[in-house]
């Protein structure tokens, strides 16, 4: 049953997309949209949309909702925390490679997770490696695993364990 | 040295013939009569909201035609000769060099299908936007390069892209063969009702034939970058 | 009238910077030192270069133009992973 | 009034997106090595532009489906290529900077494959 | 006071002469296909600067440009339309010259330009 | 929509002089990836300058083409030469060493 899901996921994010980038609900934009997408559907039946495996609950909704909120304030904040560092002339750096871990199990979960730690203050994803993340952190605090898992990931982990799992 | 120095005498000369000509370049005010027939007339002509499109498909349609045709024999000759002669070169083999990697992997197939989608938009609102079939083609060709980046094991189907690529290029003849019958000349795009001007469904067979050429196109370029790239013919069957 | 002064003196404000931060890049991308370091100015180029598309459609008062921003927002992504994918020789 | 209001919250949003930029190459000339460049380029970019494309629905609000859709690929695509560039920078050995406290990643690649020849 | 169209074509003929430069003077196949690619970007420069023409706008007709008004307010198209084929065209050439200059490498192990004599006179 | 012929002007001087510098640098650079970058910089910078002399359409080809397909084209063809164990497409033809300081090692 859940590829059946995956499919029409998969279809609707690409009908939307269609739907935003032609500005336009008149009749023949939805046909050929439709035609588009189902086609695209088919031909990549393995690929992945963003909301594939989004949980459908009213919880895991609520969830993102509040992740949107939270990331955006992070993304601010780490701006802020980049212009203190950069406009400071002595450059207060200690660079560092330190290794996360991270509970989230689905692909796309995991991708988010990346991707907001690279948008928030001060880290930035180089690699993973299964269940652990290395990340670039501009000001290391500590090198162990736990404390740097603490600081970075557990955040985002939070709302993206409600949201995928 | 001395070659270096008749380049640079032979770029005197060419400069000296540039600097003449941007020196006695006047600024037209207004449309010469070619453009200024182009500028009326398309909107009620061919209906389409892009007069460049219009030009490219219907009024200079023949030359778009040679153009699609330069492409497929340049396409085909890429692959000829790297085809042709000694075995390839000796590659590195796969198992050093370095694993695609979780993130592009994911990535890539999160963004494929909307690359692909963003192509096809470009094509068909070809005759609304500065788009139009080979920047669609491009984008697509992108995307494929995308699937092919994130899975180099993964085989581009030739089969596939021949097939498609011809059968756009009949149906895009096929059109303009049909254009002399019922309308009045080759690729006449009054094939179809001309509708109304800026509706997805308007300019005749534009839309059409610009997503033929879309396909055609971006089946050319994917099938020039798979040749390109290491993963071609020989390699796989190394691998399998 | 005044308020329409002050948002177009604000878009000045914003194209100087817009400029301002294409130079420092571009210096980036001259200076180096590694192929890496060019890889970032070039897509910080290319993400700047978005803006100011984005800023032209606005001047020129064209919605149209909007569509080659996303061409590029494609464009900058699917170079730097290719470049990236060479610099790691995994191409 | 209501336009006026908005095309004044439009110019600042604008300028102010212009400021992150601004900064995003600052810090790309500032920064002493490649991961701290790619820092300050990918956050500062991304959130330049996403004020700026936010400004300038507002200074034309017809636009707003077009700009927010740029502005969502923008969020997706441009961390996804600073991380695949930090990797690939790191596989290459780049240098980093002296500043540099710890390297786990190195570490534990070198423990991985001892000759240490991955790159 | 110089014009947009003139300032964007004397770039467009001194890319032109960097690009012919290069293209004479380098020895390596692959650094001669560059310059050959910034040449074409030159050409392609210098033919839309020439259909240029001060205070009009793109010539696609929308909103902001309604056809009534279309004659008084749109460039030339003519062009554009070419210069669209020619970037296109220019594509198909480079790779044209990148199979190329492939093979040759696999012959011969080298991107010397000097060091294919073949047919030297 | 206002009278903002200066800020064009600008920006053209600006997306000139730009095109002018990465072409110098592609044309010189020791190293071969840094030619490629730059010359796609070229085309990038070009199709900013199409939209300024209001043709979308061939700044849209441009970026797609000249400067996307055509770069990735230039570094399949360099990686595979690359593959084949010689590098000399890393450096200049005319000078042995060059390209061998540039940071990363490619």
């Amino acid at each position: 049953m859940t590829w059946t899901r995956d499919l029409s996921m998969l279809f609707a994010t690409l009908f939307g997309f269609w739907v935003l980038l032609n500005g336009s609900l008149a009749a023949d934009v939805l046909l050929v949209g439709l035609i588009t997408a189902l086609i695209i559907t088919l031909l990549f039946r393995n690929s992945l949309a963003v909301v594939s495996e989004l949980r459908m609950t009213p919880r895991a909704l609520m969830t993102t909702l509040g992740y949107v909120f939270f990331f955006a304030r992070e993304l601010v904040k780490s701006n802020l925390n980049l212009a203190r560092i950069v406009l400071s002339p002595a450059l207060p750096l200690n660079p560092g490679i330190v290794k996360v871990r991270t509970r989230l199990k689905s692909r796309m979960g995991r991708l988010l997770l990346a991707n907001s730690i690279t948008l928030t203050p001060g880290t930035l994803t180089v690699d993973i490696d299964g269940e652990w993340l290395y990340i670039h952190w501009v000001t290391v605090d500590s090198a162990d695993i736990e404390v740097a898992t603490a600081a970075i990931v557990s955040g985002f982990e939070e709302y993206l364990e409600v949201m995928y799992g | 040295m001395i070659k270096r120095a008749i380049a640079l005498l032979l770029l005197l000369a060419v400069g000296a013939l540039f600097a003449s000509l941007l020196a006695g370049y006047v600024p037209d005010s207004e449309l010469n009569q070619t453009a200024r027939y182009y500028a009326e007339r398309t909107a009620g002509d061919i209906g389409a909201a892009n007069i460049v499109t219009a030009i490219v498909v219907t009024y200079r349609g023949l030359d778009t035609l040679g153009e699609v045709t330069v492409l497929f024999i340049t396409a085909a000759i890429v692959g000829l000769v790297l085809a042709q002669g000694q075995p390839a070169l000796p590659h590195t083999p796969r198992q050093l060099r370095p694993p695609v990697g979780e993130l592009l992997t994911t990535g890539s197939r999160m963004l494929t299908p909307l690359i692909l989608l963003l192509g096809v938009y470009v094509f068909v609102n070809g005759h609304l936007t500065p788009g139009g079939g080979f920047q669609g083609g491009a984008i697509i060709a992108s995307g494929m390069l995308l699937l092919l980046l994130a899975d180099p094991l993964k085989h581009f189907s030739h089969q596939l892209i021949s097939v498609l690529e011809s059968l756009s290029g009949l149906l895009f003849v096929g059109i303009g063969v049909l254009g002399v019958l019922f309308a009045s000349g080759f690729l006449d795009n009054r094939l179809l009702p001309i509708g109304n001007l800026g509706e997805l469904f308007s300019a005749g067979v534009i839309p059409v034939i610009y997503s033929l050429i879309g396909l055609k196109v971006g089946a050319e370029f994917s099938s020039m970058l798979a040749n390109l790239s290491e993963i071609d013919k020989t390699d796989k069957t190394e691998e399998t | 009238m005044a308020e329409f002064f002050v948002s177009e003196s604000l878009i000045y404000l914003a194209a100087i910077l817009i400029g301002l931060a294409f130079l420092l890049a571009l210096f980036r991308f001259l200076k180096g030192p590694s192929t890496a370091d060019r890889v970032v100015a070039f897509d910080v180029l290319t993400i700047i270069g978005i803006t100011a598309i984005a800023l032209l459609a606005l001047l020129e008062g064209r919605g149209i133009y909007l569509d080659v921003a996303l061409v590029y927002a494609l464009l900058s992504f699917l170079g730097v992973i290719v470049i990236a994918r060479y610099l790691e020789r995994g191409l | 009034m209501m336009a006026s209001l908005l095309s004044v919250i439009g110019g600042v949003l604008l300028v102010a997106g212009a400021a992150f930029l601004l900064l995003g190459g600052l810090g790309l000339v500032r920064m002493p090595d490649v991961f701290n460049r790619i820092q300050a380029g990918t956050k500062a970019t991304t959130l330049g532009t996403l004020l700026s494309l936010a400004g300038i629905a507002c200074l034309q609000p017809a636009w707003t489906l077009k700009l927010a859709l740029i502005g969502l690929f923008i969020l997706f695509t441009n961390p996804l290529s600073s991380q695949v560039l930090a990797r690939a920078a790191h596989r290459a050995g780049a240098d980093k900077s002296p500043l540099t406290a710890v390297d786990l990643l190195a570490k534990d690649q070198l423990a991985d494959d001892p000759k240490g020849d991955r790159a | 006071m110089i014009s947009l169209a003139q300032m964007a074509m004397a770039t467009g003929f001194i890319l032109i002469l960097i690009g012919f430069y290069g293209a004479l003077t380098q020895r390596n196949l692959l650094r001669m296909i560059v310059a050959f690619s910034i040449a074409d970007a030159g050409v392609n420069i210098v033919i839309v600067a020439i259909g240029h023409m001060r205070g009009r706008t793109a010539p696609i007709i929308d909103a902001a440009v309604p056809v009534a008004d279309a004659v008084a307010r749109v460039i030339d198209p003519v062009p554009q339309a070419l210069v669209l084929t020619a970037i296109v065209i220019g594509v198909g050439v480079t790779a044209l010259m990148l199979a190329y200059a492939l093979k040759l490498h696999e012959r011969k192990r080298t991107l010397d330009i000097a060091r294919f004599t073949e047919l030297k006179w | 929509m206002m009278s903002m012929s200066p800020l064009i002007t600008g920006i053209t001087v600006l997306l000139c002089v730009t095109m002018l510098g990465a072409a110098v640098v592609a044309i010189r650079a020791k190293a071969m990836p840094i030619a490629i970058l730059a010359a796609g910089l070229v085309s990038l910078v070009a199709s900013i300058l199409f939209l300024v002399l209001a043709s979308p359409d061939v700044a849209m080809t441009e970026a797609a083409i000249g400067s996307g397909l055509t770069t990735f084209l230039f570094f399949f063809v360099l990686a595979r030469i690359r593959a084949a164990g010689h590098d000399d497409a890393e450096m200049d033809a005319d000078s042995p060493d060059g390209g061998k300081n540039d940071g990363v090692r490619t």
